[in-house]
């Protein structure tokens, strides 16, 4: 049995004519904290999109805990699930954008809850509690009833981490998900990953933190041009990058 | 001019009125319900990806907005009978304003859907919904406060038009009004008082819309 | 009733000419009422907006009071009740009257919308290399709400081309009035009551392309 | 100058008449758009009468609801439109003396099973009847055919057509109307065989002006006993198919 | 005669209840480049607002080119003068905003010339052409005929200072005109207005930029709480601050 929770085979997308993810391979084991780091525009949020099937793709193969997400080979022809399937397997990996996208018009208690009672078919007071959990591992217990539009911008996505979190998925997907934040509200956001990272979630991060990067990770991808350009240990790639393009983009990035 | 005003007839009269109101209301509520469920139907169709669908929408929208109401209300009545569709006058006229009112709301909910930003239908994807989910529990929802104003409008408008009845012998306000005048051809007096009875009730649907909006108004 | 496609063409050529006046009354009133509406509206619209309070007040109770009147009673009104209070107007001049009432009221909530849709830094900069206040709005509010407004005006004035149909109530012989006195010569009711429904619909579908194309005469390259 | 309505229309040079125009045989356009009829043709009496010719007036055209408003504010010297005289506008305009009266019939189209009126009369409530909209529309109708079903409509041509697309079983209207309809779609309706409801139709002016009233009824008196009787008895011929014996000779048969 | 080009005397603006100019003095020389420095809410806008009657103020007095601002004095009664009047006052100052609304159914050289031709009533093409004069000098000559929907962020802002400048104003006022930039747009902002200082331009300038302020500025000003806190040579006040306030205003600002 394969024992990886993400495994992505020779990924390729294009948009229109332009082939954005030009064959990605990739795999990540239970607990792997992996963080992508790449110039803008290499492909990273559109290989996060694809992994939850936001995108459709093109060619290859990506897989969840051994399903195939989004498409399936039949008699040698390919064929898109449908939408009821892909929409369960969706639920299999969480995820935070960079724009928190909350539901403004739930509380923070109800943004939670919307997924566990509609996907998962709970009762309500069970996935009440279950938000009010992780509303308290994050920090916001006191603000379960507030609207999201009442909260700051670190509070809305603490909140959209813990919506994603609640549903238990098997991987964990974040894109620049402090980029939009004021500079004194990142903090309380990259912390709460942190702290997911300790208890073994396994995670995929999009990031420009590259500090948070370097101390968090287990594993580092530097995507180029839609293309995974080195790959390995944070400390190694960090301090000895192997290639010219790395070593370039990591000068260019603020290291704080 | 020595013309001299007297209500004395209108409010001998007063009460068929008030009867007439009730039943402009009544239409009103009728056609807009059905054309609230004929727009929101068209305005998926028209933000659709499928190509056929949304050139039916568009068609279906700029018939109906562009043909004058009177049209379409003789041809449900006095057309539609020779193709077999026979309806009671009351019938034929709800039947007809929920059409054209769908064009109308249509458009306002066509507008509405494209303002809830796309990432909130991601993010609803993102937890697993189904695309009806998304629909009916995050755009729906947000939709309908966004749309509330400009749908308030047209209520509104659709609640004058049922004056249009008339022409088909529903006895709603206007033709009551009309009535009156054919009995007693005090025009002056009659249409001051039945516009007043327009002006207030468009002023309270206006009022209870305002609330509904408040009373729905995301917190912030 | 009974009767062939060719036997309406026949009728429909006999009627020609009434048909062809009606639709020329209609296209000539509904023009002037926008026109007119139009330029009243945008004081409306403006009064709305930068009016003093009492103004304001004022010029509100005016579009609400309009805007919550169906427009045949509009039509009676200006026909009627000006009559009464020694102003006669003849049926097509208190029709227009009323259409253009009717007209400004909604062309100045249009305008009011796009006017308090412009920032505000529009108008500071506008103050600060020393523009007065109406050299403000000629210049940087009116073309900047113009190009916002188009859509919705658009839209008004093809409410105006059916509002229209109302005038034949008091008597002014547009195409409506004109095809129910073909009508009632030949009573071939709907073949004709379609055609003009069809006249009219046709209408409205040119300004909507007329507007769409001014829309796009006037977009601002970005 | 005197304050006559009859000086006034005198100096004016043109006498400006209120009617209708799309109501046959009464007054209605003509194939070249010419209006014409049986209150078009009273009208033209009067003319001929104040300025010795039938057409020095000018029409203006109002709604059936707009003929007693439009004497009451000036906008017209004299409605002639089939106006039923009754007290209660007898307190509103001044009627002239009448110049026609005739009663309600009943028009079914042709081999219907319903065509006569026994048979309606013995359908009892399941028979439908048109009717133009007034306050004594019900009554009226409930007068010949006690328990069928009245829909009142706003023109003569909703009417007719409410009777052919079988909405209605019967029209009821003024006998003169349906004798016009019934030439003018020969084979295709029939009289029902039926008259109630005797009404009178004159002209009115406003109240208050007992020379203009005097000239007018001057005028319509002449025309039906006098000089002008002629004009008015092939008007008649034309519109009712009608011819009248002329006035008898000799002392007035007002006196008698 | 008095030989200063700005003179604000006590100068008070409230904002309903609150004070938020609490008596301001200030006095600016043919060729002064003052840089007004302090933390956010602190006046500094406001200040520039009521020297161009953006906003009106409540006490005091502002003189520019020996002209009183906004308000006259007769009989010891405080009058706001007439619009046109302020209007054409607003010409003796020019200024440039944080979000450069430039007008957008403008271009760039229509923007320069509505106010040459409307508010100095000069000529079409004698405006043209010093439209183009200042286009060229902020280095966007080529971009004369572009919408402002066309330019980006640093190029609107240098058109936007040409459309100021271009006035010929006797003061110009900079409002944080780079802070709505993206950092690699400052510079080529800066540049432009190093370049007026260069050339004897008397320049008032709210700014974040604390070195571009070192370099620039002839003076500085450090508001504090809607007061000038401190004062002086930009040298000393950076390197030696006297009050704590402003040595702890200067800690918190990254010097770059
Ligand atoms: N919906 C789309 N249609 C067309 N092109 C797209 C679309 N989404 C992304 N692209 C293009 O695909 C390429 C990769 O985009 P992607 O967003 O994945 O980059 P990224 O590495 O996340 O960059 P950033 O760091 O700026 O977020 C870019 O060139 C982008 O312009
Ligand atoms: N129109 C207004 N109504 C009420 N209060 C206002 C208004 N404009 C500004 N204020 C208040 O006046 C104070 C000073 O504001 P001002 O904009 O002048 O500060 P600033 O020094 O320019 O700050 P920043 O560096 O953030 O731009 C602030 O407390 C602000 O909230
Ligand atoms: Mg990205
Ligand atoms: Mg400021």
């Amino acid at each position: 049995m394969d024992s990886n929770i993400l495994e992505i085979r020779n990924l390729h997308k294009r948009f229109g004519a332009v082939e954005v993810l030009k064959g990605i391979d990739c795999s990540m084991k239970q607990g792997d904290v992996v963080c992508v780091i790449g110039s803008s525009g290499s492909g990273k949020t559109t290989m996060l999109r694809c992994i939850n099937m936001l995108e459709d793709f093109d060619d290859g193969s990506i897989r969840i805990d051994n399903q195939d997400i989004g498409y399936e080979t039949r008699d040698g022809v390919r064929r898109r699930k449908n939408e009821k399937e892909i929409a369960k397997q969706r639920a299999l990996t969480g995820m935070a954008f960079q724009q928190f996208n909350l539901f403004p018009h739930m509380t923070a208690t109800e943004n939670i809850m919307l997924g566990l009672v509609k996907v998962k078919n709970m009762r309500r007071d069970e996935a009440h509690s279950i938000a009010e959990k992780w509303l308290d591992r994050v920090g916001l217990l006191e603000r379960r009833d507030y609207y999201p539009g009442q909260l700051s911008g670190g509070q809305q996505q603490r909140v959209a981490i813990a919506r994603a979190i609640a549903m238990s998925p098997k991987l964990m997907l974040f894109d620049e998900v402090t980029s939009a934040l004021d500079p004194e509200l990142v903090n309380e956001v990259l912390l709460v990953i942190k702290d997911l990272a300790r208890e073994g979630m396994t995670m995929l991060l999009v990031t420009h933190e590259m500090r948070f990067a370097f101390e968090v990770s287990t594993r580092v991808i530097f995507m180029n041009q839609g293309r995974i350009g080195e790959e390995g240990d944070p400390r190694e790639m960090f301090l000895k990058p192997k290639t010219e393009r790395l070593a370039e983009f990591l000068k260019s990035s603020t290291f704080n | 001019m020595d013309y001299v005003l007297n209500f004395s007839v209108v409010w001998r009269s007063f009460d068929h009125l008030l009867g007439g109101l009730g039943l402009s209301l009544l239409l009103a509520l009728g056609s807009i319900l059905i054309g609230m469920a004929i727009g929101l139907v068209v305005s998926f169709a028209l933000i659709s990806p499928v190509a056929i669908a949304r050139n039916l929408a568009g068609a279906y929208v700029t018939v109906t907005r562009n043909t004058p109401l009177l049209v379409l209300v003789l041809f449900t009545y006095f057309a539609l009978p020779d193709l077999g569709v026979r309806l009671g006058d009351i019938e034929s006229f709800v039947a007809t304003l929920a059409i054209y009112s769908g064009g109308y709301l249509a458009e306002v909910f066509r507008a509405g859907m494209l303002s809830v930003p796309k990432g909130l239908s991601e993010a609803g994807q993102a937890i697993g919904l189904t695309r009806m989910q998304i629909r009916f529990s995050i755009i729906m929802p947000i939709m309908f406060r966004n749309v509330l104003p400009a749908l308030g409008s047209t209520v509104i408008s659709l609640f004058k038009d049922t004056s249009l009845a008339a022409a088909i012998a529903v006895p709603e306000l206007t033709y009551q009004a009309r009535k009156i005048n054919v009995e007693s051809f005090r025009v002056v007096e009659t249409w001051i008082i039945a516009s007043l009875l327009y002006v207030c009730t468009c002023a309270v649907l206006a009022m209870l819309f305002r609330r509904v909006e408040r009373h729905l108004a995301i917190p912030r | 009733m009974d009767f062939t496609l060719g036997q309406f063409l026949h009728e429909l050529w006999i009627a020609r000419a009434p048909i062809v006046q009606g639709l020329g009354v209609t296209i000539v009133a509904a023009a002037l009422a926008i026109v007119t509406g139009s330029i009243l509206g945008v004081g409306v619209g403006l009064a709305l907006t930068y009016g003093a309070k009492p103004l304001r007040w004022m010029t509100r109770a005016y579009t609400d009071f309009i805007r919550g009147t169906p427009v045949l009673v509009l039509v009676l009104a200006s026909y009627y009740i000006l009559g009464a209070a020694g102003v006669q107007l003849s049926p097509f001049q208190a029709g227009v009257l009323a259409l253009a009432v009717f007209c400004s009221s909604h062309v100045g909530e249009i305008v009011r919308g796009a006017l308090q849709a412009i920032p505000v830094g529009q108008i500071e900069a506008a103050k600060a290399i020393g523009l007065t206040f109406s050299q403000t709005f000629l210049y940087i509010l009116l073309p900047q709400a113009i190009r916002q407004v188009l859509p919705t005006w658009v839209n008004t004035a093809a409410e105006m081309v059916k509002a229209s149909t109302l005038l034949s109530i008091i008597g002014v012989g547009d195409l409506l009035l004109a095809s129910q006195e073909v009508i009632s010569r030949t009573f071939m009711s709907l073949p004709f009551y379609f055609f003009a429904g069809f006249l009219y619909f046709t209408a409205n579908f040119a300004i909507e392309h007329f507007g769409r194309y001014v829309e796009r005469k006037t977009k601002i390259p970005s | 100058a005197g304050t006559s309505k009859l000086d006034q229309v005198l100096a004016r040079g043109k006498l400006i008449v209120g009617t209708g125009s799309t109501n046959a045989p009464w007054h209605f356009k003509s194939a070249d758009n010419k209006l014409q009829g049986f209150d078009i043709d009273i009208a033209k009496i009067i003319s001929k009468a104040l300025f010795d010719n039938p057409d020095k007036i000018e029409f203006v055209n109002q709604s059936s609801d707009a003929r007693i408003p439009n004497i009451t504010t000036d906008k017209v010297d004299i409605t002639c439109q089939f106006l039923t005289v009754t007290g209660g506008r007898a307190q509103q305009v001044a009627f002239t003396i009448p110049y026609f009266r005739e009663g309600v019939g009943l028009m079914t189209k042709t081999g219907s099973k319903r065509g006569d009126y026994a048979a309606l009369k013995a359908a009892g409530a399941s028979v439908n009847v048109a009717v133009l909209q007034n306050v004594y529309a019900e009554s009226m109708v409930h007068a010949a055919l006690p328990m069928a079903k009245v829909a009142q409509y706003d023109s003569p041509d909703l009417m007719y057509q409410a009777l052919n697309s079988g909405r209605a079983d019967a029209a009821a209207t003024d006998q003169s109307s349906i004798s016009w309809f019934i030439k003018q779609n020969p084979g295709k309706y029939k009289d029902a065989g039926y008259g109630w409801n005797p009404q009178t139709y004159a002209c009115a002016v406003k109240r208050g002006d007992q020379d203009w009233l005097n000239f007018v009824n001057t005028a319509l008196h002449e025309a039906m006993t006098g000089v002008e009787f002629d004009a008015y008895a092939a008007s008649y011929k034309t519109w009712f198919g009608v011819d009248l014996a002329p006035p008898k000779i000799g002392f007035p048969v007002e006196y008698k």
